[in-house]
């Protein structure tokens, strides 16, 4: 018991908050409010897939909004849409992608060989993807026609729609990255001794570069699925990933500083952060007072999840 | 500085990638265009902080003169940018943001032109009504609040509780903070359909986009076009929800025209041909028309096109305040 | 005899040190070579250029005969030579199996995948070698010191498999961080490699250098000095080779007369942290060098820790000069005049990113500054000199980068922050040799004796019976985290070694 | 000078070259910039976001966060105007000795509770929000008229402004204390290896204590001489410059990992990004390329400032 305590702190704390709401609302533990904030912790979920590698690499990447919001753009221009004439159907996806990977490569690159933190980088990556996106829009929005992608938003299978199963299957696949691949294994030791890794050979720049690729896939990924959403292309799609895709990766345990962590403690501290905002709504909350509570909760929620840790000598940055 | 500043215009907007902005700086650069000048367009991302060192920086290299147009994009930092423009000895004239306490008149009365604003109060109210209208009176509804410290949020909440009052059957259960945004609308929206269920009868979206939020929920839920939902800023995409029945309705301003006033206003006074000294405190801080679009006119709103010529800086000078709502009344802001 | 790998007139500065100045050396087949030398002397930096860390900056190389460039540690390793670090270099976060073939990856993955059966399989079979009876797939982090050690050694043994030719295994200061039997064990680990390999090996122990070692290659400041078979050297004549002729007489080894205070400095009663030592009781007078022994694990860091206030849990009573000690942290261990050098130099001894003079001031600065907080760097810096030239450590300003000196050098510097003030009282020295050369560690000695001639309580863990007993008035023996003997009057006299083994295990 | 004096000196003064660069190019574009009183106005407008830019310098000297600056010193904004009619003057001071105060307390107990700084900062962040919103019922709230505190920061002395003597003083203060005492040594060494300067028998607590006390309390006074400008606070006014503040310092070349870098450093940063911005407003690019330019050229000039031979590992 005192071992699941220790390995499994923020899933009691998500387990906690979860019986708090299901005791004081009573719509709180329906089986459609679980959808509910399952459909509403798919897309930051997507998200902190992509952070979660570079983070536990150690670096961070701050360019969420900006690539989510230019991918939505570029998705929107280049599907059937109700103001530019191009189409070119569902090439759009992996065009976007493919600009997601190329956005999270030229951060790594430029951090990499240039010698600049990734945080610094990322925050001009942000600015300059919001750029692009506005440069790429046209004069009015652009609304979705191309019907096979809105409806992976309206299209449901059991009560979900499919943006939550894409969202299970990438979780599942990033899982196994993480897992049995070279590169799963090699971005915790990175961020956990970056210099032996060096020292042994490893290439550990091409490990850099593909997971900022991959987080840029990620998000350009979370650009599309919230296209299908809101069935617009916007430039603002993006705004309002980034601190709780973060915020959600550290409460889960995937540290700042690295070499922690990892996907399904990120997926935890996601769930953790919906089903805080759902419960708060659930149990009427003053929304004057919402967001000090949530300040609140992540801070006692991480605390009580990592009290066990305590020691004197541990480093807490 | 060599070039005859009142032919630029500088427009401080929101962003440019909504209908909103994009028909307000169209009309804007209508009227400068008429006299062959310019619009310079500055985006300010919605952040007051980037909009004062924007200003900083347009007025820093000296800027006798100069004429703007500018969207506050928060009321606390209306008096800064209108003294600021004052000092540089530049002439303004603001869109939708003031603070309760300040006017054109009383503070920084030789730069600051005009404030133009549309009737917050009005939207909440009018949509308000329409939704007591289609629920017969009676029943439950939800609101999806802008960004609370909003003025246009505010004021469209008192127009709600306004409507509330001639309405006693319809009741409030439940407000949240959409942020102005359709994807966190959706997530609050869907949060409230598992908590209410089918008590509740009506939305309020406080602005489109959590409107179309709003909507996207319901339609998950199959409850598209039998909830009633209510948006305000007359977008293109929700017109057309309202011409399909499933958004009820929304307010449009007269957003070109707010534009080309603004613009008219602050050029005309640069050139002399209008006389601060002249103006009515009516004149200098109003609210311009605005238009409910229901069922009943979408289609008509949807198939309008503005025509340039009504727009040249001759024809709004005319009669600039043709489509003046009236003063800004005390305890709005 | 064959010449398996040879260096030809390599030169390695840093800025404006020379670390290697026109080294020449060859090794041959089957054959292991002892290197030693002061600290800072260049053994490291050579080590490193053999296994592709370094690129010389003039100097050929030579593996069998044939010239070859040297450019990571990839190509060396494919060229047969494998380095064990001086410092761990292990992953903790991964596994066992996947260290020993980090840097090996066509071994464990295909396509970037791992076959974690196959690596099991491999993994085992190197650890097999080393006799580590542990799972392939625990976590490094589960792992004890010494066992990490081992792991190093299984990493670089599986160049058996992987490399064809001949072998050049690389040792640096494999032993510092082992008990005897584990040395025993990777001893005989060595000969069996030999038959198709060439070891280095450094040390700063004697006694190990000339029971493994068919040769003996001795650098001082970056060059070499002599090269010895190991027949016809001793140890007082390695020693007079590396340290100089001047300062060879050994002081520190003549028993010291004591003068121990009375009234104790430290009394533990009954002091217990759980899982690690239990119900200790002990005294420490002032003027008295009280040594812990034991193997690893029986708890004598421990009992330094828990006094320091870095203990999570413990219960019990420690009593400073007759009064409750009331520390739980650090900070209030100092103010009370406790000081501590910590075993791990590299986490929690040195402040790396910093200079040698930050390292020195940090603790105790501020009692030479013009008071309210305020430190004069000025009187500092005569200050910092002076213990710099009386201990010798070996640096090119104090203005250097801490990181940037030898293993040795850094542990001195780490030691001197604590003589640097005025109101120490205790002091507790967690192995606190461990990487110093003798003629530094004979430096040492001297320090630790004045510092308990003028009074100061000293409270030793040590690295080796012989330091204990060299230095120590009294030892207590510790086994399985209790006292197991205490020994009195070990400077009149000295018990056996046998006797302090038989009371360790 | 030898070329490699020359090369050192920039290395050591990447900062203050690049200052000189863009200050010579946004000049040359528009010469009326380098006249005193655009200059004055620019860093009369900037004090608030200079005077962040400098208390955040301390936390990330530490290596960590303060993401909680923006939100208070919005609050601080909020609590001066509500408390200056009651108190006057003395609301400025209440306020900012308050917000030193709770920031003392959250660097107290990112040690006590060991939770990372991001956390403890990202949790006060919301919890300052909520308490300007609930306070103010999401309203603005103006300032008592005729405050000296408040009269003073807004003007100027001797021609310059009175916000920005004051962003000067602190910061000069800042910077005589990291070099001069022992704390400042603390800071420095615990950048750069806590455990180690914890062994060593500093107080790392405290040490966080008043690196995070000196961050809040200079957003509180950013917070101040804010509304010393627009005469109104609301729960928001200063949220946006989290963002420009952390970008400051890294421009200034303290690196995030700790333990390198300095306020004076920070301050032309600061000053570097806001001629940046100006040299982006008034270089006549339409809107939409205008983020772009900024993100790029900021980029250019963190490449420039920073000194990689004292950042180990760049991450
Ligand atoms: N990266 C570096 N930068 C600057 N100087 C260095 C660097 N690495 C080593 N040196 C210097 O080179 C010299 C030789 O160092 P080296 O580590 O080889 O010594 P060593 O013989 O291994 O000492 P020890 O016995 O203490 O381990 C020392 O003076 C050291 O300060
Ligand atoms: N027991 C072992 N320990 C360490 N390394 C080994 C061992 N056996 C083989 N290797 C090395 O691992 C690498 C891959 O080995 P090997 O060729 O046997 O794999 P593989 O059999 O080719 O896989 P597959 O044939 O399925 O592609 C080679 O470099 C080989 O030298
Ligand atoms: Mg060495
Ligand atoms: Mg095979």
């Amino acid at each position: 018991m005192s071992n699941l305590i220790k390995s499994q702190g923020p899933l009691l704390a998500l387990t906690g908050l979860v019986v708090i709401f299901s005791v004081f609302s009573e719509s709180f533990a329906s089986m459609a409010n679980f959808a509910a904030v399952l459909e509403a912790a798919a897309i930051p979920a997507i998200v902190a897939i992509g952070l979660t590698y570079v983070l536990m690499q150690a670096s961070i990447d701050l360019s969420v909004e900006g690539v989510a919001s230019l991918a939505n753009i570029i998705l929107s221009i280049t599907v059937a849409n109700s103001v530019t004439t191009t189409d070119i159907g569902l090439w759009a996806i992996p065009l976007v992608l493919c600009a997601g990977l190329l956005v999270g490569a030229t951060s790594a690159a430029v951090s990499i060989y240039v010698r600049m933190p990734s945080l610094i980088v990322t925050l001009g990556m942000w600015l300059t993807t919001v750029g692009m996106a506005a440069l790429l829009f046209p004069d009015r929005l652009p609304q979705l026609l191309e019907t096979r992608i809105t409806q992976l938003a309206i299209d449901k299978q059991f009560g979900l729609s499919w943006i939550v199963y894409l969202t299970l299957a990438l979780i599942l696949v990033a899982l196994w990255v993480e897992k049995y691949t070279r590169f799963g294994r090699m971005s915790r030791a990175i961020g956990e001794n970056e210099p032996v890794l060096i020292m042994s050979g490893i290439k550990v720049n091409r490990h850099k570069i593909a997971a900022f690729a991959l987080a840029g896939g990620c998000y350009a990924l979370a650009g599309i699925l919230l296209g299908a959403r809101i069935g617009v292309g916007n430039t603002q799609s993006g705004v309002g990933l980034l601190f709780p895709a973060i915020a959600a990766c550290v409460l889960g345990g995937t540290l700042l500083s690295g070499g922690q962590g990892g996907i399904r403690q990120s997926m935890i501290g996601v769930l953790i952060l919906v089903s805080l905002r759902n419960g708060l709504i659930q149990i009427g909350v003053d929304p004057l007072l919402q967001s000090a509570l949530e300040g609140a909760v992540i801070i006692i929620a991480v605390a009580g999840s990592t009290w066990h840790l305590r020691r004197k000598v541990r480093v807490i940055k | 500085a060599q070039d005859d500043t009142s032919k630029k215009l500088y427009l401080g907007v929101g962003n440019t990638s909504a209908d909103y902005w994009t028909q307000m700086i169209w009309g804007a650069t209508q009227v400068m265009e008429s006299v062959g000048g310019t619009v310079a367009v500055i985006g300010n991302d919605f952040d007051p902080q980037k909009s004062l060192q924007n200003i900083g920086a347009i007025t820093a290299p000296g800027c006798e003169g100069c004429i703007f147009t500018w969207f506050p994009d928060s009321p606390a930092f209306t008096k800064t940018f209108v003294e600021k423009i004052g000092d540089a000895g530049g002439f303004i004239t603001t869109l939708w943001n003031r603070a309760e306490e300040i006017h054109p008149w009383d503070t920084a009365p030789d730069a600051w032109i005009a404030n133009i604003s549309f009737d917050g109060v009005d939207a909440g109210y009018q949509n308000g009504m329409e939704l007591c209208k289609a629920m017969n009176g009676e029943g439950a509804i939800v609101v999806l609040q802008g960004v609370l410290d909003n003025a246009p949020a505010k004021q469209r909440t008192m127009g709600l509780e306004k409507a509330i009052a001639e309405c006693p059957g319809m009741t409030i259960l439940d407000k949240q903070v959409g942020s102005w945004q359709q994807a966190p609308a959706q997530d609050i929206m869907r949060t409230w359909l598992t908590k209410y269920g089918d008590k509740i009868k009506g939305v309020v979206g406080q602005n489109d986009a959590m409107a179309l939020g709003a909507l996207a929920a319901l339609r998950e839920a199959g409850l598209a076009g039998k909830v009633f939902v209510t948006g305000t800023d007359g977008s293109s995409d929700v017109v057309k929800q309202i011409e399909s029945g499933e958004i009820l309705s929304t307010m449009s301003g007269l957003n070109e025209y707010q534009g080309a006033v603004a613009a008219a206003l602050a050029y005309g006074v640069r050139v002399g041909d209008i006389k601060v000294a002249d103006l009515t405190e009516a004149q200098r801080d109003f609210f311009m028309q605005q238009i409910l679009i229901t069922k009943a006119n979408a289609t008509e709103f949807l198939a309008r096109k503005p025509d340039p010529a009504e727009y040249s800086y001759e024809a709004i000078k005319a009669d600039i305040w043709a489509k003046s709502a009236g003063q800004i009344p005390a305890g709005v802001n | 005899m064959t010449t398996a790998f040879s260096l030809e007139g390599i030169t390695k500065r840093f800025g404006e040190v020379t670390a290697l100045d026109n080294v020449s050396l060859t090794l041959n087949e089957g054959e292991v070579l002892g290197l030693i030398g002061q600290n800072g002397s260049g053994k490291s930096t050579i080590m490193k250029v053999m296994a592709g860390l370094h690129r010389p900056d003039t100097g050929i190389i030579r593996v069998g005969g044939k010239v070859v460039q040297l450019r990571s540690p990839l190509e060396a390793a494919q060229a047969g030579i494998g380095l064990v670090h001086q410092e761990q270099s292990l992953i903790t976060s991964l596994t066992v199996a996947e260290n020993l073939f980090l840097d090996k990856p066509a071994t464990s993955t295909r396509l970037g995948v791992y076959r974690w059966a196959k690596l099991r399989d491999r993994a085992k079979h190197q650890l097999e070698k080393v006799e580590l009876d542990i799972d392939p797939f625990t976590s490094v982090s589960e792992l004890s010191f010494g066992q990490r050690q081992m792991v190093e050694l299984a990493k670089v043994l599986s160049l058996e498999e992987l490399v064809h030719g001949h072998l050049v295994i690389l040792f640096d200061e494999p032993t510092a961080v082992l008990n005897p039997p584990e040395i025993q064990s990777l001893f005989s680990q060595i000969r069996r490699i030999k038959h198709r390999s060439s070891v280095v090996f450094v040390s700063h122990r004697m006694d190990e250098i000339l029971d493994i070692s068919d040769r003996v290659y001795v650098m001082s400041d970056g060059r070499n000095v002599a090269d010895r078979d190991k027949e016809n050297v001793n140890v007082d004549e390695l020693y007079e080779l590396m340290v100089g002729k001047q300062r060879v007489n050994r002081e520190d080894r003549k028993p010291r007369n004591a003068q121990i205070g009375a009234e104790p400095a430290l009394t533990l009663k009954n002091v217990t942290v759980p899982g690690e030592i239990e119900g200790i009781s002990l005294t420490l007078a002032p003027g008295e060098i009280l040594g812990l022994i034991g193997v690893q694990g029986s708890g004598a860091e421990t009992i330094l820790r828990t006094v320091f206030g870095l203990s999570d849990r413990w219960s019990g009573e420690i009593d400073y000069f007759g009064m409750p000690l009331n520390v739980d942290s650090p900070p209030q261990a100092v103010d009370k005049g406790i000081g501590y050098l910590p075993a791990e130099r590299k986490t929690e001894g040195m402040i790396r990113n910093t200079t040698v003079s930050e390292n020195v001031a940090i603790t105790y600065g501020w009692q030479h500054g013009h008071g309210a907080g305020l430190i004069s760097r000025a009187r500092e810096r005569g200050l910092i000199h002076n213990w710099v030239t009386k201990l010798g450590i070996k640096t090119p300003s104090i203005g250097q980068r801490i990181d940037t000196l030898s293993g040795g050098n850094q542990q001195k510097v780490v030691l001197s922050k604590w003589l640097f003030g005025k109101t120490l009282k205790v002091l507790m020295l967690d192995h606190p040799t461990r990487g110093l050369d003798p003629g530094a560690r004979s430096d040492l000695f001297g320090v630790i004796r004045e510092l308990a001639d003028q009074g100061l309580a000293i409270l030793l863990v040590g690295d080796t019976l012989d330091e204990v007993l060299t230095l120590s008035d009294a030892i207590i023996v510790m086994k399985d985290g209790r006292v197991s003997a205490r020994i009195e009057g070990v400077q009149a006299t000295p018990p056996s070694e046998e006797e302090l083994v038989k009371a360790m295990v | 000078m030898t070329k490699d004096t020359i090369l050192m000196f920039l290395r050591r003064n990447g900062a203050l070259v690049v200052l000189a660069i863009i200050l010579t190019a946004v000049s040359t574009a528009a010469p009326g910039i380098l006249r005193w009183r655009a200059i004055n106005s620019l860093l009369q407008d900037n004090a608030p976001l200079l005077i962040m830019i400098v208390g955040a310098t301390l936390p990330i000297l530490l290596g960590c966060l303060d993401l909680s600056i923006a939100a208070m010193a919005s609050l601080a904004a909020v609590m001066a105007a509500m408390l200056s009619p009651a108190l006057g003057s003395a609301s400025a001071y209440v306020v900012v000795a308050g917000a030193a105060m709770i920031g003392g307390l959250q660097g107290w107990m990112i040690g006590r509770l060991q939770v990372p700084s991001f956390v403890i900062s990202l949790g006060a962040l919301g919890i300052f929000k909520g308490i300007g919103m609930y306070l103010t019922a999401a309203d603005m709230v103006g300032i008592a008229p005729g405050i000296s505190v408040y009269e003073t920061l807004g003007s100027r002395s001797f021609g310059i402004s009175n916000a920005f003597i004051l962003v000067l003083i602190v910061a000069w203060l800042f910077t005589l204390m990291l070099k001069l005492s022992n704390l400042g040594r603390n800071i420095y060494a615990f950048g750069a290896n806590e455990i180690a300067v914890y062994i060593s028998g500093v107080r790392r607590d405290m040490v966080r204590a008043f690196a995070f006390a000196a961050s809040s309390g200079c957003a509180a006074l950013g917070g101040v001489m804010m509304i010393s400008q627009t005469m109104f606070a609301s729960a928001t006014v200063a949220n946006s410059l989290l963002l420009p503040a952390l970008v400051g310092v890294v421009v200034g070349g303290t690196a995030i990992s700790g333990g390198v870098g300095g306020v004076l450093s920070s301050l032309i940063g600061g000053l570097i990004a806001i001629l940046i911005r100006v040299g982006v407003t008034i270089s006549g690019l339409p809107p939409e390329s205008q983020d772009v330019a900024f993100g790029i050229t900021i980029l250019i000039a963190v490449a420039l400032t920073t000194d990689r031979a004292k950042i180990g590992l760049v991450k």
